[in-house]
């Protein structure tokens, strides 16, 4: 299993289209399940000039806060083995800025904009929720609680179920009813299908999972940390693991409830791999900055995934891996196939999701 | 013993649809013996790969031009086969072995059929030399899916007595599969043991019909390795001991060569019930005990 | 900074001998700071044949639990971005065989034997170590209490402090007052610090950190998770970030208790990073399976950086990181040096580890 | 607007300690300016090091036999630049660019000093090309801390009026940095406008001289960068704007040219009380903070 393919030959267009990519984050429909994640696309206008904000799924962008906010002292990031450390410190331009300039220009260009929104109390949640619901094309919100919570001894929100939850309710009650609420929760807790459940009780449409781990690097020249911010959150394809089973185990608990994933996703093989867990819609972060085209790619190898497997909507692929294991093919396996040791697997190069097992016929 | 070594490729040819790297890496070569494997780093420096890749020992020198060499031979299935198929002569390369447990001979002139499936035949080659050097009968029955799978065969018709050539799309020998021609080359080789290598489905059937001729059958198993020296327990598969119980048995220092009789191919992938180990800890899981 | 530098040109011998690499995890002198982490090296017989198990600092042996286990079903590993995830299930001899065959071959060969144990309940602890009182040999008992307790809905006892502090309570009160007891956590909690001083509380005398991280990976070809066992064990480089974070807040919070440091350590530098966060010992576990002499190299890398950084006794740097930065060397910023953009850095293939403040003069 | 294509390396050539590397990158040179960069993505597949690596350009050719080639000039200081230095002819590289802001050329001749350190001589020896071309006066000062660490001097010294080198060590030229020399000539030059590219403690002095003597100062400065981009805020540094408020501004983007008199040199590092954005949030912190 390559985990890390980049940049391979592009899928070809015929697979892509047979595949009916389209799915929903609640009330969202959305054409594609490949968004951007928060803080890793900026506003959208950047990345425009290597994918068309409108061919995806979703622009999740940068959270946003209250007032302008200049973030924290430099260095910021540190790359890490598979991984990136950072800390950003939230630096925008306030939610009026955002309004005034941002936001239109993803409208303008046909994008579906989901608003992140970070706070640090309930009240400033409820402010930008309440600011927000007057701003037109505002297409979901997600609430990033992952920050320090001033009120609680800098308690991050995501950290207790109950910070958690009113924040999500503060959001919901200062959102119209048609644009969904999604929460983004942390995985830095001891049980995230807790944190989950109170946020969904909450009023929470949807969850993003997971957002970045706390993490630390220490430089072994100056013997100091890495980050002037000293923790750091740490994304890229080393936490996928953690993501996968943060998806898996919050569906397995909630499978109504629509997840949006995020974490390590670098392939179309990636992507598939969230969605097989019970992801409705994925985001790609830090694949970005690795490779700006990354979301047009891993879109289109989605789609090219979804195909070899025989799906002709991705919506039956949510989830999939959950059910129970199917009946080994009628070759059975004690049959003496001189098959050539490993050499069946699909060469170099060729996608690694072509089907094994036959195409899940029940479902088509 | 094994040893860690940092050894230097000096050759990567291709042989129809696989690679054929041969290594310099002394201390190696020199003690190797027929169905050992090594264990070879990939990804380079620093890599996103962490466990070794594992190869069955095709051939050795033990005195080449530059020091003892190894073979191996493989195809390319993922990012780690990838990678070192994209090696060049000169290129550095940190290789373990000779791991695991050979073949065993033979004590007295034996006929011995020796069954190979793809790459799985690259060790068989070796081991035939090694039999025929002391007086046994060779046969060979090689197998793939198509020509360009198979290995080894103008080697194996060097050597055996017969060679019996199969593939699944009948572009050379017979069409179909090593076990649809076993037992009739077995009777007429009258084989008293049988040596296989190849995917694990087919070692099954193999051990299935040497055991039913009375031959006794040692199989080179393939299974999933993180560490290939025996110290994480990840190579484990089900097999009955001479005392009657299934133990979960280490494949890379326990095997990967092992009688196949012994082994419960039906239950691999499970723990067998009554398996040493199993009693006491029935029925205990939980959301959070996948780990450690 | 390379993080990932596998297997360079030894050090050279010279500055390892200059450096003293005695250190002390409570009431244990270890001759130097290398240990082998529980499960990664069996205990000891088949890696000494790549490392002398008596030139380690100790052999961590495998979690041993008190009757013989099979472990879990196959497939129990699958390699993930620099990490490895991984779901033995503890296969193991049972402590009776442990203690006839594997522990005198440690004590024969001169390796200080740690002990780690694993139970399913609070009893199950107090006679693995009650057992253990009278084994001779036995120089410390690390307890892994990253396990299902079955009195509790399997709840891992290292997710809840209480759970962690009975099992730690009960192993101290069944060991021998010389003999210290290290609490080895899991870092998949909301508040690790809480966790640590519960156990401290409770008589640990040193704490492991960390454990692995709950991860899961779906295989796209079979639509299936990839280990029989569904979630596993998240270890190596990938991990290392949150285990320096771990260790760092720790000692941030107690640091008179010592730390014995694993996860992702691969080089000298990664456990340079550990001993500066505060750990007075490291354990190498998933650098074994991908150099089986790490151990013996990382120790050696170690010596190498300690020296190259001005300090003559390891015990010196731990927890270096978290003193106040010293004022800039005389040399002040903005004094218009033309230093080769970069090239100062040290070239590849040497040490990167090479002083660049100068050698931390206050502690010599 | 910059593109994203798989380019192909044409050559790695040692420059005394320094790498050359030639690439194909059809799209890219054909817009490319003097003081723009590209970034790579450097490992391989897969590649356990996430971050592309930043180089300045070099030179171009929009017309090379095989299409639009780009020059970058590097040292090998990490696990990223090394991987790069073991390329060879025709391997293909992920290549981005052309990226941020190019340096502003004045719109009437004249007197232009251009001042680079180590590798940072590299876009200031095709800025002094662009320049000549539009007819300003050129002088360059050249500095490293020894002569194998010194780029471009023989370009140099073909295009401009005067070269002045300096090697910390003396081994060529006059023993010092570039600051050291960088007043005297600037006088003889009579220089309207400086140019600066090398290690920020160098730009940040030669900002001081030329700001001193009355030149406009324009730098090339290098700070960390995830993406290159522009969508990530790892790369910035406190900056005033014209309004005379300091805003941390991203190098990638908003730089890496920039008026040398608005960096706020000694504070780079921090976020400076006032910067645009602090006020309400001053000493927000927690231990969970870090991230995001
Ligand atoms: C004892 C032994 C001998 C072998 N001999 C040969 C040989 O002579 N020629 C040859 O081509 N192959 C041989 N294999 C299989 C070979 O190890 C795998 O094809 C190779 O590891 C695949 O690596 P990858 O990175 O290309 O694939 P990936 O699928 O990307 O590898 C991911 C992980 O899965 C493991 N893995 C994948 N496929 C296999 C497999 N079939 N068996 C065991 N582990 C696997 C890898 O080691 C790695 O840890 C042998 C395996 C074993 C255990
Ligand atoms: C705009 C710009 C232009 C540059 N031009 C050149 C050039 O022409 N020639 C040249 O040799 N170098 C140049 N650099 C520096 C070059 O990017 C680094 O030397 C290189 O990234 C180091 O990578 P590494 O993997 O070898 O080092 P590592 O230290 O292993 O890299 C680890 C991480 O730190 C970052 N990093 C390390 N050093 C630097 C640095 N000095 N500046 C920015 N990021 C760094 C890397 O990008 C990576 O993310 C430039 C940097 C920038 C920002
Ligand atoms: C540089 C950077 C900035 C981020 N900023 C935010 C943010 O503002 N809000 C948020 O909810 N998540 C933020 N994240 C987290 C990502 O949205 C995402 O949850 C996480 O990085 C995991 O996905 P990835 O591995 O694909 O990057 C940020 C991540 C990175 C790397
Ligand atoms: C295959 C494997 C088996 C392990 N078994 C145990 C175990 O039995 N007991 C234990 O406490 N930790 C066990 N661990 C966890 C390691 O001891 C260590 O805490 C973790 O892997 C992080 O360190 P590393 O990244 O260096 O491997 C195991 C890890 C691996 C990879
Ligand atoms: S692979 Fe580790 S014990 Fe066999
Ligand atoms: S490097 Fe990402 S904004 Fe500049």
């Amino acid at each position: 299993m390559a985990q890390m393919r980049v940049l391979p030959g592009q899928p070809d267009a015929a697979a892509t289209a047979a595949v009916d990519l389209r799915t929903r984050l609640a009330g969202l429909a959305l054409p594609n399940p490949v968004l951007t994640a928060s803080g890793c696309a900026g506003a959208g206008r950047e990345l425009h000039q290597f994918v068309d904000v409108a061919s995806l799924g979703a622009v999740v962008t940068k959270s946003i806060m209250l007032a302008p906010r200049a973030g924290r002292a430099t260095p910021r990031m540190v790359e890490t083995p598979s991984g990136l450390l950072n800390s950003i410190g939230l630096q925008g331009p306030g939610l009026e800025e955002f309004l005034a300039h941002d936001l239109p220009w993803l409208v303008e260009h046909g994008a579906r904009p989901v608003v992140s929104i970070a706070g640090e109390s309930v009240e400033e949640y409820a402010r930008l929720a309440a600011r927000l619901r007057h701003a037109p094309g505002v297409a979901g919100v997600e609430v990033n609680i992952s920050c320090p919570n001033v009120a609680n001894r800098g308690l991050v929100f995501a950290c207790r179920a109950t910070d958690a939850a009113t924040v999500v309710r503060a959001v919901r009650q200062n959102t119209a009813g048609s644009v969904p609420v999604l929460a983004k929760l942390s995985p830095d807790v001891t049980d995230i299908v807790e944190i989950a459940a109170a946020c969904v009780a909450a009023g929470a449409d949807g969850l993003s999972l997971i957002n970045t781990l706390l993490g630390m690097v220490i430089d072994t020249t100056t013997m100091r940390p890495s980050l002037a911010g000293v923790t750091g959150g740490l994304s890229g394809p080393a936490i996928r693991p953690v993501a996968v089973r943060c998806v898996w185990q919050v569906h397995e608990a909630m499978p109504e409830v629509p997840i949006l994933a995020m974490g390590g996703i670098l392939t179309g093989s990636d992507a598939l791999e969230m969605v097989l867990a019970g992801a409705s819609a994925v985001s790609v972060g830090t694949a970005i900055f690795h490779d700006p085209g990354a979301p047009g790619r891993i879109l289109a190898e989605l789609a090219h995934a979804l195909a070899g497997l025989g799906f002709a909507r991705l919506v039956d692929a949510v989830g999939y891996a959950h059910r129970p294991p199917e009946p080994p093919p009628d070759a059975g396996a004690g049959s003496g196939t001189v098959t050539d040791a490993g050499a069946d697997a699909p060469a170099e190069g060729s996608a690694d999701v072509e089907a094994v097992t036959g195409p899940p016929q029940v479902r088509r | 013993m094994p040893v860690q070594v940092r050894g230097e490729v000096l050759s990567v040819k291709r042989v129809g649809e696989y690679h054929e790297m041969t290594i310099v890496a002394p201390g190696i070569a020199e003690h190797a013996r027929p169905g050992q494997f090594v264990t070879l780093a990939v990804g380079g420096t620093p890599t996103s790969m962490l466990t070794r890749r594992a190869f069955s020992i095709f051939r050795v020198a033990e005195r080449g031009v530059y020091g003892g060499t190894v073979q191996v031979v493989f195809a390319v299935t993922g990012a780690g086969t990838a990678w070192l198929a994209a090696r060049r002569a000169h290129d550095s390369l940190d290789v373990v072995g000779p791991l695991g447990r050979p073949f065993s001979l033979p004590r007295d002139p034996a006929s011995a059929t020796l069954v190979g499936g793809g790459y799985g035949a690259a060790p068989l080659i070796w081991l035939g030399e090694v039999l025929r050097r002391r007086g046994a009968r060779v046969d060979f029955v090689l197998g793939a899916s198509r020509e360009t799978r198979l290995f080894g065969s103008l080697d194996a018709k060097r050597m055996a007595t017969t060679v019996a050539i199969t593939t699944e799309d009948g572009t050379v020998g017979v069409r179909g599969r090593v076990t649809d021609v076993l037992p009739t080359l077995m009777t007429r080789a009258n084989a008293d043991v049988v040596y296989a290598c190849g995917p694990m489905p087919m070692l099954a059937e193999v051990t299935r019909i040497a055991a039913d001729r009375g031959a006794s059958v040692q199989v080179a198993v393939e299974e999933s390795m993180a560490c290939g020296i025996g110290v994480c327990m990840t190579c484990v598969l089900p097999v009955v001991g001479e005392d009657g119980v299934i133990r979960m048995v280490r494949s890379c220092v326990q095997g990967p060569v092992m009688d196949g009789t012994r082994v419960r191919w039906e239950d691999i992938g499970t723990v067998p019930e009554g398996t040493w180990g199993t009693a006491p800890v029935a029925g205990a899981t939980s959301v959070r005990s996948g780990s450690r």
